[in-house]
């Protein structure tokens, strides 16, 4: 009886499900994120190839054998059968071959960091377009998005047109944020001093979610913005409103920004400083800091780049906190 | 107990049982093993952060500037050294002989002081020039990893002399003999991480 | 002791070797100082090679360093730890080789990560200056 | 620091009045309620005067079964605070919805979400499984003790030190808000100024030191001190299990020491290891945590595959089917999560060879699991199965489990993974599996070993209300989480905008307060069975089992077995039972037993001060407790007269009678 139960309680879910509500993981709007879901809901029904028998199995074979029902055999010296263990070790691990290939492939073509090939199913990327560009950071606690193709830059707002491919660039000043628009694309790490890449495209035309999923500290649960999927002509429009009331982002400004906030109102910038986001990338929005990348530089290039006595090297240290130009003397 | 126990049938308690006492064998030194085995694993996380910080100079001064590689040749070779004459401390315990092992262990240990005190000198001199641990992710992953190393030797020191002490007292008792391997392994173990250290941390580091 | 029946004789295997841990091989005169001498033989090379630049190639010399370490930890378990298949029952070496299995998976897997991160996502990496491009 | 004399600061390093919460009410009358509840506790057992029989009984005692009971009391009394955690959570996302913040502060919610899952993980399914390693495997192999009975009880009280720091933490300044793993950045100086986490360092660095030192031990109790004729081929599953869980522990742990104690140092001296300047990165601490990450959650389930290897064969009346197959998976599954940790960020941007290589080493896994899950069902196939408490929560295990298994091979394939991860259902399903395979087994346990600790069974009636309350309230809890996750809803939010979710928050809400009950009916069941304890009295075999600790008396005597038994098929007792075995009751040895030690309480509350020490950087009492450690630890190497004996009258005395050991009788114990 308790089986019966129990049974009644598993389809409990699913017929909750059933209740028509927004499962956006299950049919998105974006290219890469509906193959993403395909792949999930391919390797759920692999799955239950065996998932569904064993489970079936596990109450009949429970309701069967229960100590109370004395004409089931018995047999309590039966604990070994080659056939049968060949059989178990077999089923999952054909499935997971199968799963394994699917994976394989899928992980490689859905690549973050890997050019659409498709806008969607059956429709490559014509050759003459180009994507959009834009690059995103996130803050304490808010998302900055630069479109340098339309030298404009807003904040807890992302617009993109539809069925043109969008190129992220993305990082993030001091926490570690994931950018996710889950009608869009799968989520993507920002990590300040580091450069992640998502390519994706929208299909439709729309008001979508995007927040970070990587938990980042207080202020992480208001780090929502919206994604608008626009139609060319309400994507240039929208373009002309933001060059129309925003104002300058310059260091100055960015800096106001990277306080700490919470629940930050959206912004729109009409300008911004060409190698902000170069920057911000590298650490280096104070002027009085040395980049990353020409630190890396420095230490790719080993003592010889250096000068070559000890002395000249640690004297000429240049730190996050000691100003640059200290260093470019020596 | 004497009795010769039927072979047809386990029916007898005698055939379930060991009708006379038994002293499980010990188990310190697989034991001890087992410690020295998951600190392998410590050394391999300060390893891995090596490798992966080993060229992040952050601008400040490379391994190259820094290492001074007859100072380390020293340090090697009195670990080394040391190593051996642990190894012929052993051999007097084996020949139960105590003075002997006393004075072999007692070179071992001022071996392994003085391979503590030349690091210490070392990292002073690193710190007064300005490359402590806090300037780089490179210098922090070698002070982190050569530092919990020497600390290691200087517990295997501390170790040393209380086992002496306990030696001089007791004698080769079963339990001191037991104590003795333990530390000859760890003595050994830290000479075997050394020689990880002296060829990834300073001479690849110098190389890269 | 009564004596054992028939099926009493399978021994549990921690049970074969009597005393066994009370009595680990000490090791010899001999052992400690071969081992001594091929220590300090594979200790020299690497400096010699390192601090006289030997060979011009950097790679070369990096790979000769490491194996040269790879064969003096063989000889420092061998003549100095006295690693072999019988001490413990063969626990101790069965131990080690789990150990060595795993380390070099911690090892060689977190730097493959670690590089491969790296390469995409830092400033000034090949990989990066390839995406800036192809972007 | 601060601002006063500059005495207090030396005294009292960073610690001031103001470190104290007593702006914050939730926490105050939490204070107010544990303070009277301890006080009578500890008022209780003053008047009754226990103090001595506590300690020379329990708290000094080397003997691994109240070693193990010890360790179960604590894995259920953390399991209410962190259940209290959960419930204030759940709570929280239930209400807080639009205009309604809440009555949760997110610097407040940060820090429960932090400690439910540290306390979870660390304070209550480790010492679950450290428990049942402890009570049941000694004497399963038919040994007297393990291998170093001192330091089983040093690592039992380090466990202990670790939770007195997450629990002052509570009262005394305040705790990680960096999550169950304390990542940085967050969890850096530069965002996480406060003691929060130097607590969960230390917590951890002292119960972390316990655990390796339990895996040590275990690990070498069982391949030494096993019964003559037992064969590897010939332990039980439980014990299988133990042993591939502590060798896990042994090469898992210290991965966590060091990569805690990097942060430490960023933390304390301000190296750059994971900081984001000067050359830090980030990136190999989220590597490095998830090395020992990852091996850790097998580290919980292992055992308790093996206890439902026990228990299904038991109330099946029948051998387990496919052994040689269920230790091989073990084992495998022992080798192969080493090799699976990446599947933890593959969002981070490794590139897609790396991601796929750790999602097909993650699938792999599934597959010696499933076979385990097969080899249950033959077991119960063609045999007589009795569906008692133990075995219901086995049922909702086999049920509960694959689900969550299916879940988990969904998030291992990487592309899904970029859309659930961090996800609501990632949440839902680590749940699932845990609650599923790890909680279910403790509790199948606790119902199945327990007439062997204390020789009475626990009552059926509110045992099985406590399994369907949990059982039903697991999946009214979580199936909403699903649902949210696949409506992309992140985890660890304090508030909502979107009005259409909250419905599934409060199911979710209702579904906790479920298992609510059913924790209650648990607490519900031990009084009531211990109320009826001689009604529920039970023989030394009540099951009709199939191992070893059945054969000797419920309770155990101390030193286990009067004779150590010989083995000779791997379902030893059944073997014995089959062969008319009689217990022997004359001629009967001395027997030497290890003999009880305060020094593991003495050097784990020395480790606690020195971790209080260090968090509120009071550096003097830092220096000079961890100098007074040391010097323990080395006047402890000085005592070389660790044996006592159990004469052969005594044993001959408990033997005849086999009832149950007194206390007072035992004398050479004490």
């Amino acid at each position: 009886m308790s089986v019966k139960r129990l049974r009644g309680l598993l389809l409990f879910p699913p017929a909750l499900m059933l209740s028509g509500c927004n499962l956006v993981l299950l049919h998105p709007a974006g290219d890469v994120a509906r193959q993403q879901s395909d792949l999930m809901i391919a390797s759920v029904i692999l799955m239950c190839l065996i998932i569904v028998p064993v489970l079936i199995a596990t109450a009949v074979i429970a309701w069967r054998y229960r100590a109370a029902n004395k004409n089931a055999e018995y047999d309590p010296e039966w604990d070994h059968s080659t056939q049968l263990e060949l059989v178990v070790w077999a089923a999952p691990l054909l499935i997971i071959i199968v799963l394994g290939a699917m994976t394989w492939i899928g992980t490689h073509q859905l690549d973050p960091y890997r050019s659409l090939t498709r806008i969607e199913a059956g429709q490559p990327v014509p050759a003459d377009v180009k994507p959009l560009e834009v690059e995103v950071v996130s803050l304490n606690w808010k998302w900055l998005f630069f479109y340098p193709q339309y030298g404009i830059a807003t904040v807890n707002e992302l617009a993109a047109p539809v069925n043109t491919p969008i190129h992220f660039k993305l990082t993030s000043t001091e926490t570690m944020n994931a950018f996710f628009v889950p009608s869009l694309a799968g989520m993507i790490y920002t990590m300040p001093g580091m450069e992640t890449v998502l390519n994706a495209v929208i299909n439709k035309p729309g008001d979508f979610d995007g927040f970070s999923s990587n938990y980042s500290g207080h202020g992480f649960t208001d780090m929502r913005f919206r994604f608008h999927g626009l139609s060319p002509q309400d994507f240039s429009r929208w373009v002309a409103g933001v060059r129309a009331d925003g104002s300058d982002l310059d260091t100055a400004v960015f800096d106001r920004l990277n306080q700490p906030s919470r629940a930050e109102p959206v912004h729109h910038y009409a300008r911004f400083d060409a190698d902000l986001f170069h920057r911000i990338l590298n650490q280096c929005v104070d002027p009085g800091q040395m980049c990353m990348d020409k630190m890396m530089a420095i230490d790719a290039g080993g003592h010889a780049a250096r000068g070559n006595s000890t002395e000249d090297a640690m004297s000429g240290a240049p730190s996050m906190t000691a100003p640059a130009h200290d260093a470019a003397t020596h | 107990m004497n009795t010769i126990a039927v072979n047809t049938a386990h029916s007898e308690p005698r055939d379930f049982l060991c009708l006379e006492e038994t002293h499980p064998h010990n188990g310190t030194l697989l034991g001890f093993w087992l410690y020295l085995m998951s600190d392998c694993f410590i050394f391999a996380a300060l390893f891995a952060c090596n490798a992966v910080l080993g060229t992040s100079y952050a601008g400040g001064p490379s391994a190259h500037d820094l290492f001074d590689l007859p100072g380390l040749a020293l340090n090697t070779a009195l670990l080394l050294v040391s190593s051996v004459t642990f190894g012929f401390a052993m051999l007097e315990m084996a020949r139960q002989r105590k003075r002997a092992m006393l004075g072999w262990l007692a070179v071992s240990g001022l071996l392994a002081a003085c391979f503590v005190g030349l690091e210490i000198h070392e990292f002073m001199t690193m710190i007064a020039a300005g490359a402590g641990p806090g300037r780089s992710a490179f210098l922090s992953s070698f002070f982190t990893l050569v530092g919990t190393h020497g600390l290691h030797v200087t517990v295997g020191v501390i170790w040393l002399v209380v086992l002496m002490v306990q030696l001089g007292k007791h004698g080769f008792t079963e339990a001191n003999r037991r104590r003795l391997m333990c530390l000859s392994m760890f003595w050994h173990f830290l000479d075997l991480v050394w020689v990880g250290v002296f060829s990834y941390v300073y001479l690849v580091g110098v190389l890269r | 002791m009564s004596h054992p029946s028939q099926s009493a004789l399978e021994h549990g295997a921690a049970h074969h070797g009597g005393h066994d841990g009370e009595h680990a091989d000490h090791g010899s005169l001999r052992s400690y100082l071969t081992g001594f001498v091929l220590a300090a033989i594979l200790t020299i090379i690497p400096f010699w090679l390192v601090m006289g630049h030997v060979i011009h190639d950097t790679q070369v010399t990096v790979l000769v360093v490491l194996g040269l370490a790879a064969v003096q930890i063989v000889v420092h378990m061998i003549y100095f730890l006295h690693l072999d298949t019988r001490s413990e029952n063969g626990w101790n070496m069965l131990a080690f080789i789990f150990t060595i299995v795993l380390v070099v998976i911690v090892l060689g897997a977190s730097v493959w990560v670690m590089y491969n991160e790296n390469a995409n996502m830092m400033p000034m990496s090949p990989q990066y200056q390839n995406h800036q491009q192809g972007s | 620091m601060p601002d006063r004399p500059a005495i207090w600061n030396f005294l009292l390093g960073r610690l001031s009045l103001s470190s104290l919460p007593l702006d914050n009410m939730i926490v105050i009358w939490t204070f107010v309620g544990v303070a009277l509840g301890g006080a009578v506790v500890l008022g209780a057992i003053t008047y009754y005067r226990q103090w001595g029989y506590l300690w020379n009984e329990w708290f000094t005692s080397v003997d691994h079964k109240k070693l193990g009971v010890m360790y179960m009391v604590l894995g259920t009394v953390m399991l209410l605070r962190g259940f209290a955690d959960a419930l204030l959570m759940r709570s929280q996302q239930a209400v807080a919805f639009g205009s309604n913040m809440g009555y949760l502060p997110p610097h407040h919610y940060d820090q429960i979400f932090s400690a439910h899952g540290a306390i979870m993980i660390f304070f209550v399914a480790m010492p679950y499984i450290a428990g049942f390693m402890n009570f049941v495997m000694p004497l399963q192999i038919g040994a007297r003790d393990v291998a170093f009975p001192f330091l089983n009880n040093f690592s039992f009280w380090l466990t202990v030190s670790g939770v007195v720091l997450f629990m002052t933490s509570l009262f005394v300044g305040d705790f990680s808000h960096a999550g169950w793993l304390g990542m940085p950045p967050v969890s850096e100086l530069r965002q996480s100024p406060g003691p929060g986490v130097d607590y969960y360092i230390w917590g951890l660095q002292l119960s972390g030191l316990g655990t390796l030192l339990t895996g040590i031990n275990f690990v070498v109790t069982v391949l030494k001190m096993r019964a003559p004729g037992m064969t590897l081929m010939k332990m039980p599953m439980f014990t299988w299990t133990t042993l591939c869980t502590s060798g896990l522990i042994v090469v898992t742990f210290p991965i966590l020491t060091a990569t805690l104690f990097l942060l430490s140092l960023d933390r304390y001296i301000g190296t750059h290891f994971f900081t984001t300047g000067f050359g830090g990165n980030v990136m190999m601490y989220v590597n490095l945590i998830w090395v020992w990450g990852h091996p850790e959650v097998y580290i919980l389930i292992l055992p308790m595959f093996g206890l439902y290897s026990e228990i299904v064969p038991t109330f099946s009346g029948k051998r387990l089917f496919g052994y040689s197959s269920m230790v091989y998976a073990t084992a495998s599954i022992m080798l192969l999560s080493y090799l699976v940790w990446l599947h933890h960020f593959f969002t981070m941007g490794s590139g897609a060879d790396v991601n796929s290589f750790f999602a097909l080493t993650t699938m792999m896994i599934s597959i010696p699991t499933g076979v385990k899950i097969f080899n249950w069902l033959f077991t119960m196939y063609r045999g007589r199965v009795h569906f008692t408490v133990p075995m219901l929560w086995t049922m909702g295990f086999l049920i509960t489990f694959p689900i969550g298994g299916m879940t988990g091979v969904m998030l291992a394939v990487a592309p899904a993974d970029f859309l659930l991860h961090n996800s609501l259902f990632l949440v839902a399903h680590f749940h699932n599996v845990i609650i599923g395979g790890v909680v279910f087994g403790v509790f199948a346990g606790i119902n199945y070993w327990f007439p062997k600790a204390f020789g009475f069974k626990l009552d059926e009636f509110w045992g099985k209300l406590s399994f369907w309350f949990w059982q039903i309230g697991f999946w009214v809890a979580f199936s909403p989480l699903y649902v949210l996750g696949l409506m992309g809803v992140t985890r660890r939010l304090s508030h909502f905008t979107d009005p259409s979710l909250q419905i599934w928050f409060i199911i979710a809400a209702f579904g906790a307060f479920l298992i609510l009950l059913g924790i209650l009916s648990f607490v519900m069941q031990i009084y009531v069975s211990i109320r009826r304890r001689d009604e529920l009295a039970v023989g030394n075999d009540p099951w009709g089992a199939r191992t070893l600790e059945w054969s000797t008396s419920s309770p155990p005597p101390p030193y286990n077995f009067a004779f150590i038994p010989r083995v000779h098929d791997r379902d030893a007792w059944t073997d014995m039972k089959k062969h008319g075995y009689q217990r022997p009751l004359e001629g009967f040895n001395d027997i030497h037993m290890p003999k009880n030690s305060g020094a593991g309480v003495l050097l784990a509350a020395l480790g606690t001060i020195f971790g209080f020490a260090m968090v509120w950087y009071i550096w003097w009492l830092a220096a000079v407790s961890f100098v007074a450690l040391i010097a323990c630890a080395i006047a402890h190497t000085f005592n070389y007269d660790r044996d006592t004996h159990i004469s052969a009258q005594e044993v001959a005395r408990f033997e005849q009678h086999t009832g149950n050991w007194e206390p007072k009788a035992q004398g050479a114990t004490a």
